[in-house]
This record gives structure tokens, sequence and C-alpha cells, in this order.
């Protein structure tokens, strides 16, 4: 057995836990975890099972946890997991999974197949088996401080360009605010306003808050490549941020994968709870609308839809506010087949989106988004993932569809009342 | 009778008269072994035809030691002459098992052993026939745990025709009716599998029970002196072993067609079954398991021992792997 | 007339109807056009700076440009450069030139915005950080645009 | 000596009973400790809502389709459906069943009519070999299914079908197949806790623990 693989093979026998075995003892091949994953479902093969993508994990958990599973590797009868074997699971592990969890929303036995893939990802990344566009994204993340190479002084020329074009000013650093905005490179690099948007509500508002110099990215691409330990770096650099601020809560930003990793994993990666609070943007927008913060004026008129981003909805439990900012702000909004906890995903999550040669496949699954639009037919997509933003963007490129999407907090923002204006 | 047809019984009542026509009727031999009698006291009920009619009319009775007037040295003789004068031609009935222990010492008559005289009567006989459950299958000196090493007639016989007619007792017409037939057509019926004549033993007292419908209207007696018992509801959870149970009670009835045991309120025994003695309990439902439990506490504790052993050795190789654990850099992340 | 910060200048193009706004979009993205080396930029560009466009030739121009900007967007997780991020604004620029807008949008302003944000891209793959003169060069072309 | 009939049925019912039984309660004692003793590390998250009943909310909601899916699958949904109903209509209310769990734990409850029962057992034959036509011809489900797939298709179907043939006297004298019937639930009962049959165990285990991480982030499930 190759070093790799056999610190592989014991990061996995660390991360087998009760629910794991549960779950495999649970499973029947009912095949219905296939019906509800979008790779499955838009190329019809079936290696795209969900269940099937955790095969040598399964029998790894076999062979070392269970009685019977040891007397079968013994006599033969299962066979030990390979490095090559491993290898040729990573497109299974990470370019057809976007850890949606819409397979665990169905699973009839309840197995929680995303929580076992993410755990599978653990022994991948240790045993070198992730994909090179991920490994790419947790190197930069690690070594740079962002997974796109973002730095600190591009972060205030975009700070700055804000201020400028919005004017208001964007705090940095300030102790003692009431909350911490984290940013994605992507927001970061694409979608600028949304810090524009951020600086405007939270001055509409009235609340304090800043962004942090030494914590400004909140994406955790070591979550993504299924490392603990990468990811506790990448958390710990938040959370001695905010303490450092002593904020009393943090903002994901409109990023699936970075509020997982900050308000689910995080306490845990760090092994110790949070002295701070956690939330998505939307729900802190969703919470100033229950307190009528919120000032607005006019509607938007087109024909909207909303996508819900798998990590904010089906695995964060984020539902109903979006849409209350919806309706507070749109007078046409249509739900798509499946939307809320069931919405399917853009097909880019999970670090999926930074795979390149598992773009083919994602156009493909894309066609699922399609018909979603298809039914309902809007005039423009809203959404809250910046990343999400940016697959669906590409997705109705390649299938020709002129249907423009949007993010909820800058609607949000391009709504609100000026005051003493 | 009732089983044969129409065309049959005439057949049968025209060899009869010839039967009767000839000068001899045929020799019949009755050794009993380790029995107890019922079997015979059973065939003296016999209403159609009754034992009297077919000792006087039918059959020449030679050897029968309840029934026969003879005793002791004479009736050994008696025995003895039937045997030579009617070689290869009498029928052998045997009711009772063999025992085999101690050489056979648990059942001797004038001296010898049933096994000895069970061999030197069945080398002149036409045919045997294994009158009742003892004789046919080891019956109950065959229960567990068989202090005499009982066995039935087949097992000891290979080389001549036998006929069981179990029951313990078996059914009086029925142990007439299958003489009747070996007499008038000199063959025996047709036999089941277990060698048992398919006429009374085709079908399981279940299927003719007049009970039945509430069987499957799922109306069951649960004690003997319930409502369920006195409405005459099925008896299967107070044991009756009709559904496993091949004769014909719940047809033939006894006593002339009075009643059988069902009908007077107790479920089948599945006394004409082999090893009906041993076969879980008379008063124990078939869908019961038939000894107790006995390895349930012990498997519970082997159980969770194993269990106990396997989560101990699982979570010593988890905390190894925990303890194991190196913090993965990024040049990790590489093979 | 001397602009000499953002108020003013937003103020003034968007007193501008839609089709002088277009105009002067197009002389703000001239200046960073060379940042994008997408020719589907450079066609829109051209097409949007012609006075006698239709709206049918509107509607081709941007779909082109929408299809330059999205292939440009920098991906979650990938090593995007800040020069080919610099291009992806000047599509996202070109693509606010050659809209079809409704009157009291103000394209210029967001094509002034986009521009700038190509601008500093640029400034800051060459490591010179935010520094740059792009606003006053933008309150220049107005200036001039308007006495013309 | 090869056993008569009888003999059959009185092991079947006697020793082979009990050393069914006695394997079943070790295995599955034995492989819950092994399952559930590996252990899972506390969540240090901050629940957005207490998880409360969500597990057992859980435990009930995955009975039934997930929202959608119904339409996806509906071979598996109904016939998977038909199937566990029947079967456990058949196992826990036939007279004489109910007859032997009384005799184990002393405990019964009323009965149905046994043309009732014969009925739910010809559907849930029909049902079990829907499924398994659909184990070969749906891509997905041949693709995943291993030796362990048909093997336990047919220990479930065994004891069915050989019920089903002893109640009705067909094929073989009502002995033989009741004999046969009680050994195939014997060959069931020893092999549930080591095959993918366990999950009639564990389903509540995975159920509870899927339920108890969704209602930690707030999500009903």
């Amino acid at each position: 057995m190759s070093a790799s693989l056999e610190k592989g093979v014991r990061v996995l026998k660390e991360v087998i836990d009760a629910p794991i075995a549960s779950y495999f003892n649970s499973c029947v091949h009912c095949g219905l975890c296939a019906e509800a994953c979008l790779f499955y479902t838009e190329t019809g093969n079936p290696k795209y099972t969900p269940i099937h993508k955790l095969e040598p994990m399964r029998r790894l958990y076999e062979q070392e946890y269970t009685v019977l599973g040891r007397l079968k590797k013994v006599v033969g009868l299962s066979k030990p997991v390979t490095d090559a074997e491993l290898g040729e699971w990573q497109e299974l592990v990470y370019n057809s999974c976007t850890l949606c969890g819409r397979c665990s929303a169905v699973c009839p036995v309840g197995n929680d197949i995303v929580y076992m893939v993410r755990k599978f990802r653990e022994g991948m990344s240790a045993s070198g088996n992730a994909p090179e566009g991920i490994k790419g994204a947790a190197n930069r993340t690690i070594t740079i401080g962002s997974p796109m190479g973002v730095k600190l002084p591009a972060v205030k020329a975009q700070m700055k360009h804000v201020e400028k074009d919005f004017g208001i000013p964007i705090p940095m650093d300030v102790e003692g605010a009431e909350y911490m905005v984290m940013l994605s490179s992507m927001e970061i690099m694409n979608f600028p306003e949304y810090l524009g948007a951020i600086a405007k509500i939270m001055q509409h508002v009235g609340k304090t808050w800043t962004l942090c110099s030494t914590a400004f990215e909140a994406t955790n691409a070591g979550m993504q490549i299924g490392n603990s330990d990468l990811a506790r770096v990448i958390v710990s650099r938040i959370v001695e941020g905010a303490e450092k601020l002593k904020v009393k809560t943090v903002i994901s930003p409109e990023c699936g994968h970075a509020y997982t990793a900050l308000r689910w994993e995080g306490a845990n990666l760090m092994g110790r709870p949070f002295t701070f609070k956690v939330q998505h943007i939307i729900e802190v927008l969703g919470e100033f609308q229950e307190l009528g913060l919120l000032k607005t004026e006019g509607f938007e008129k087109d024909r909207l839809t909303f996508h819900d981003p798998c990590q904010l909805a089906r695995r964060g439990g984020v539902i109903q506010p979006q849409r209350n900012l919806m309706s507070m702000v749109a007078k046409n909004f249509v739900e798509m087949p499946d939307a809320g906890y069931m919405n399917w995903c853009c097909g880019g999550g999970g670090g999926a989106s930074a795979i390149e040669e598992g773009e083919e496949l994602r156009l493909e699954a894309f066609k699922v988004k399609k018909s979603q639009f298809e039914t309902v037919k809007p005039d423009r997509v809203v959404t809250a993932c910046a990343n999400c933003r940016i697959v669906l963007e590409e997705g109705l490129e390649h299938y020709q569809m002129d249907l423009p999407v949007v993010g909820l907090t800058e609607m949000v923002a391009d709504h609100l009342v000026e005051k003493g204006a | 009778m009732m089983a044969l047809s129409p065309v049959a019984g005439r057949a049968m009542a025209s060899a009869l008269a010839a039967a009767q026509a000839a000068t001899k009727r045929p020799s019949v031999i009755w050794l009993p072994f380790q029995e107890c009698t019922g079997c015979t006291e059973s065939i003296t009920r016999s209403h159609s035809p009754t034992i009297e009619g077919m000792i006087f009319d039918m059959v020449s009775l030679d050897y029968q030691e309840t029934l026969m007037a003879a005793a002791g040295f004479q009736a050994e003789e008696a025995l003895h002459a039937a045997m030579k004068e009617n070689h290869g031609k009498y029928l052998l009935i045997v009711d009772g098992s063999i025992p085999l222990g101690l050489d056979g010492a648990y059942s001797c008559i004038a001296g010898r052993t049933n096994l000895e005289l069970l061999r030197e009567a069945s080398r002149g006989a036409a045919a045997i026939v294994a009158m009742g459950s003892c004789a046919a299958f080891g019956g109950l000196p065959n229960a567990n745990p068989n202090p005499t090493g009982a066995v039935s007639v087949s097992d000891i016989i290979k080389d001549r025709p036998i006929v069981n007619v179990p029951g313990c007792p078996p059914i009086p017409v029925v142990m007439t009716a299958v003489l009747a037939h070996f007499i008038t057509f000199g063959s025996l019926p047709e036999l089941d599998g277990l060698g048992r004549p398919k006429a009374f033993y085709g079908e399981t007292i279940h299927d003719r029970c007049y009970r039945r419908p509430f069987y499957d209207q799922g109306k069951f007696a649960k004690t003997f002196d319930d409502e369920g018992a006195r409405n005459g509801w099925c008896l299967f959870e107070l044991g009756c072993k009709g559904p496993v149970t091949y004769n014909s009670c719940a047809t033939t009835k006894w006593n002339a067609g009075t009643s059988w045991p069902v009908e007077s309120g107790h479920g089948c025994l599945g006394c004409s079954e082999p090893d009906f003695w041993d076969a879980g309990g008379f008063y124990r439902a078939l869908s019961m398991p038939a000894g107790p439990m006995q390895m349930l506490g012990a498997a519970a504790a082997v159980g969770v021992a194993t269990g106990a052993a396997v989560s101990f050795l699982n979570r010593a190789k988890k905390n190894a792997a925990k303890a194991g654990h190196e913090t993965t850099t990024l040049a990790d992340l590489e093979k | 007339m001397s602009i000499t910060h953002d108020k003013e200048f937003k103020l003034a193009l968007a007193s501008l109807p839609v089709e002088r706004q277009r105009q002067v979009a197009v002389a703000f993205c001239r200046r960073v056009q060379d940042l994008s080396h997408d020719v589907r930029v450079k066609s829109a560009l051209e097409s949007a700076g012609r006075v006698d466009i239709t709206e049918a030739e509107l509607l081709m121009a941007s779909h082109a440009a929408h299809a330059a900007r999205v292939d440009s967007f920098a991906q979650c997780g990938r090593d995007v450069g800040w020069t080919a991020q610099a291009g992806h604004f000047v599509a996202k620029a070109a693509e606010v030139c050659v809209r079809i807008a409704v009157p009291g949008e103000n394209i210029a302003w967001e094509a002034a915005m986009q521009t700038r944000l190509a601008r500093t891209c640029q400034t800051v793959a060459e490591g010179l950080g935010t520094e740059n003169t792009e606003a006053r060069e933008q309150y220049r072309i107005l200036e001039n645009f308007l006495q013309s | 000596m090869i056993m008569n009939e009888m003999q059959l049925l009185t092991w079947v019912r006697g020793p082979g009973l009990n050393l069914a039984v006695g394997i079943f309660v070790l295995g599955v004692l034995w492989r819950l400790f092994e399952i559930f003793s590996l252990g899972r590390k506390k969540d240090l998250s901050a629940p957005r809502a207490a998880p409360g009943a969500s597990g057992l909310r859980t435990i009930l909601r995955r009975t039934l389709p997930a929202e959608g899916m119904l339409k996806k699958a509906p071979v598996t949904y109904i016939a998977g459906g038909v199937f566990h109903i029947g079967l456990a209509i058949v196992v826990l209310l036939f007279a004489p069943h109910i007859k032997l769990i009384q005799s184990l734990i002393g405990v019964s409850w009323p009965a149905l009519p046994s043309q009732f029962i014969d009925l739910i057992t010809i559907v849930t034959l029909v049902a079990m070999l829907v499924l398994l036509a659909d184990r070969i011809m749906n891509p997905v489900k041949r693709f995943l299914s291993t030796f362990e797939d048909w093997f336990t298709w047919t220990l479930t179907f065994l004891p069915l079908l050989t019920g089903w043939l002893a109640v009705r006297h067909l094929l073989l004298p009502y002995t033989t197949m009741l004999a046969l019937h009680i050994l195939c639930v014997e060959l069931l009962l020893i092999f549930l806790p080591f095959t993918k049959l366990f999950h009639a165990f564990t389903v509540f285990g995975s159920r509870w623990f899927n339920g108890t991480v969704n209602g930690h982030k707030g999500v009903a499930v």
C-alpha cells in the first residue's frame, strides 16, 4: 500500500462513525437516490447513482468495522480498496456530486448520503485523489487567502470603487461593530455591487458593520475538497477575525458552501462553539424585514422566479425568508416546480465548478434547470449564491436561453427608500 | 368403504359371494407385539362389516390372542399349523411395535421375541397389515426416548407387501375395509408415500372438518370452556393437529358414525401420523414452537458479548486511527 | 463646464437621452477596450458607436456581448488573473452599451462604473494597487462630449 | 436416515426454530452493537431550532415518498409499499402467526379472516415479482444489484410462497409445505442480521440520525 493510500485509509477509519455504519447497513439498493440526482436523471448513466459513489468507502467500512467484512476480506470475497480504484472514483465523488443533498432528502431508509460523500472526500483528499481544480483552490486559499487568489489590496480596490459608486463609506476592521460581513472571492471579482448593496442596506437599517482585513474570504475550499485540517485553517481565520473585532454576528455572503462551512461545520472544525452568531445574508435581511427595518418602494414588474441554493435551503434550513423578501420587492414572483426544499442544484456546487474537466457533465446536468425554467418561463431568475449565479448564467448561455440572473441582496438594496432624499 | 366406486362395490359384492361359496376362507394371522390391545378393541366395534360377520363368513382368523378361544400351547399350535398349511397365502396382521432393545427381550410370546416371531411369520405371508400406529410407525413405544428400541414392521420386513393402517387406534371400518379389500381382490389397495391406503388417508382432517369455516373466518376457541368452544369454533389454537393429519375421522366418524374427537370438542391429536407423540405437544398450536425457546437467553448473552467485543475492537481501531492523525498539509493533497 | 466629482458626473449623465448616453458610454469603453481580447466585445462596441443603429442590431450585439461576459466569468475556485478579469468587466461594460434601455436608466453611468472596474483590475494585476485616473479621464470625456 | 414429513415439521418447529431464533437474537444484538457503538461526534454548531422530535418525525415521514418522487419512481414506491405493508399484514395478522407471537412474547391481538390474508398474500407475492422484474429491467437497480440482492429477495419470497402454498394445499402435502414454510422463515431469520435485510432494524437509526441532523439545522425532513 502506498503511503498516500495508507493515509487515506487511516483518515477514513477515523471518520467512519455510527451514522455511516447505520446508513450502509440500511441501503437496500432501491435506486431512488439516482432519481433525485441531476447527474443521473440528465445523463441516464447509472454510475452516477449517489450511493454507488461511496462504494470504496462502503467496502472499507465493512472490512474494517464488521466481523463478516473482515472474514470476507480474508477469504478474498471482498477486495481491498486500491489507489487506482480511488482514482477512478474521483469523477464520482467530486465532478458528479455537488453535495446538493437531494439524495439525502429522498432516501426512504433515511440515509444521509451527502454526509457520507463529505466524509469520503476526507479519505480521497488525504490519499491525493482530489481533482486538480479543487486542489488548486485549496492551495490558493491556504497560501494566498482566497481560492481565486484575491489579496487584500484587490479587496481594497473594490471597496474604493464601491465607495465611489454608491457614495457610502465601507468600514474595515472596526472593533465592536454588530456585524462582520464576509465576502466570497466570486463577489469580490465578479459582483462588487454586492458589497455596495450591503453598505446601502446597513446604512438604511442603521446597523454598525465592518469588513475584516485578515478575514474577508468566506469560502472554504478545504471543506469542498473534504479536508478538515485545511478547512480548519481557513475557518480559524474568520473566527480569529470575529473575536478580535468582537462582533456579534458574522454574515456569510451569498455563497452556499461558505455558509455551510461557517454555520454548520465551523464550530466542529474548531472543536468549540463559536462566541458569535453566524447568519447568511438572507437570514439577516429576513430578520430586518420582520423587524420592519426595511422600507422599500416600488416593485419589480417582470416575471421573477427564485433559485434556492442547496446549502442555503435544503442543507441550511433557510427557505421562507427569501420568499418573504421576494414578495416585498416583486409583484410577479412565481415558483418553479420543486422550488424550496427540493429545488434542483445548479450543478456547480461542492467545488464542482472549480473542476475544469467536469464542465461538459455540468452542462449536461443543467438540462434539469433548463426544464424547470421552461416550465414557468420567467423573465429573470433571482438567487442568493454567487456561484449558482455564474453556473446558471453559463448554462443559460450554453442553451441559448435569454434569461438574466440577479442577486437577491442587490435587488432588495435597489428598492430601499433613500433616506433623507 | 366410502371411497370405493359403485363399480368396485358391485365387483366386490359378487366377489364376496364367490368367496363365501368357496369352501375355504382365507387364513388371517394376527400377531400382537408391544401393544395395548386398543386396535383389537377398535376392530371389534366395526359395524360394517361387523367383526362377527368377518370372522364367521369371510376369513379364517387362525390366531388372535384376545379373540381366540385357545390359549397357551394350544394357541401356539394353532398358529404354527395355520402358517404351515397356508404358507405363502395367509394375511399377517401385526399390531404393536417391535422392541429391538436388550435383544428384543422387552416383549416375548412363548419365550420368543417379537422380532423372531415377526420374521418367522412374515416368511409365509402373502401380505402384512401393520395395524395401528405402533406397528405402522413405532407409535407410542417409539416415542422419545424410546427405551425399548421400538420400531415399526416396515423397519424390519423389507421383502413383503405391507399396508400401514395407522391410528391410535385406527378407525374400525377402515381396518375391516382394508381386510375386505385384500380378501376380495387378493391385492393391496392403492397406497400413499407412507404405505397408507389412499382411500382413507388421502385428505387431512382439516380439509374435511366441519369446523373449517371457523378457521377460515379466524374464529378460534381459546380454551375448552369458552364461548368459542361452546359455539363450536375451530380448535386450532388448542393444539388441533387436523391440518397435518391424514385420516378419515371427519367423514367416517367413530362408533357407527356417532361422533369423532373434534365433534366432541377436542382437537385432533394427529394419532395416525408418524411420531405424533413427539410432535410438540397435543395442546400446542401447530404454528407454535414445539419446544421452549431454551436458547434465547444464551443467544442474547452471546450476542451482547460478541457485540461488546466487536465494539471494543472497533473503538480501539478508530482511536488508533485518531491517534495516528497527522495534520494534513497542502503537500498531502498530492500523492 | 468642469466636472470634478461623481455626484455631478452621474447627474450629468442621467440628464442625457438614451442614445446620447450610449455614445458617451462607448467613449468610456474605448479607453479600456484593449483590455479585452474578445472580438465579440469589440464588434458590440463598434455597433454601439453607430448613431443609426436599429433595435434589432442592438439585440444581436447584446447577445454577443452577453456571451462574452459569461465566458469570461471568474469561476468559483478557479485561479483567475486580474488581467483576464479586466477583460470580463470590459465585456460587461460593452453589454451595458448595447442594452435597449428605457428612459430613466443610466446606462452611461453603469458603463462608467464597469470600465472603472476594468481599469482597477488592470492596475491590481500590474501591482499598482488602486491608483488610477480613470474617473478623471471619464469626467474629461463627458465634458468634451457635452461641448461638442 | 431420511426424515419423514412429520419429523421434518417437528424438527423445524423444535430444534430448528430454536436454533434460528437463537442465531437471530444473537445476530441482531451483535450487529446493533457493531454498528451503533462506532459513535459520533457531538455537533458543536449552534442549533437553529431544538432538534426536538425531528428524529422521530423523520422516522415516520420517510415512509411516504418525498415531494415529487412518486412520479419519478412509481414502481419502486408502489410495489415497494405494497410489499412492505402486505408482508406486515401477513406476518402480524394471520391467526397462526399471532398464536406463535403470543407463545413467544405473551402478547396477542385479533386476527384477520384467512381469506383476506390469502388475498393480501397474493398481492404481496405479485408486488415482489414486480420488484424483481424492476430490479432486472431498471438500469440503476440492475447496476447496483449484487448477489446479496437476489439472495435476500429469495429469502423473503420463499416464506411467503411456501406459506401460501401450504394454506392453499398446493404442490406438496400440507405437512411438508408447512415444514418448508417454517424452514424458509428460519433461513430468513438466520440471514437477516447479516445481510441488507438488517435494514429492518437500522432503518430507524438511519432515519433518526438524518432527522436530528436536519432538525438541528431547522430543516423539516
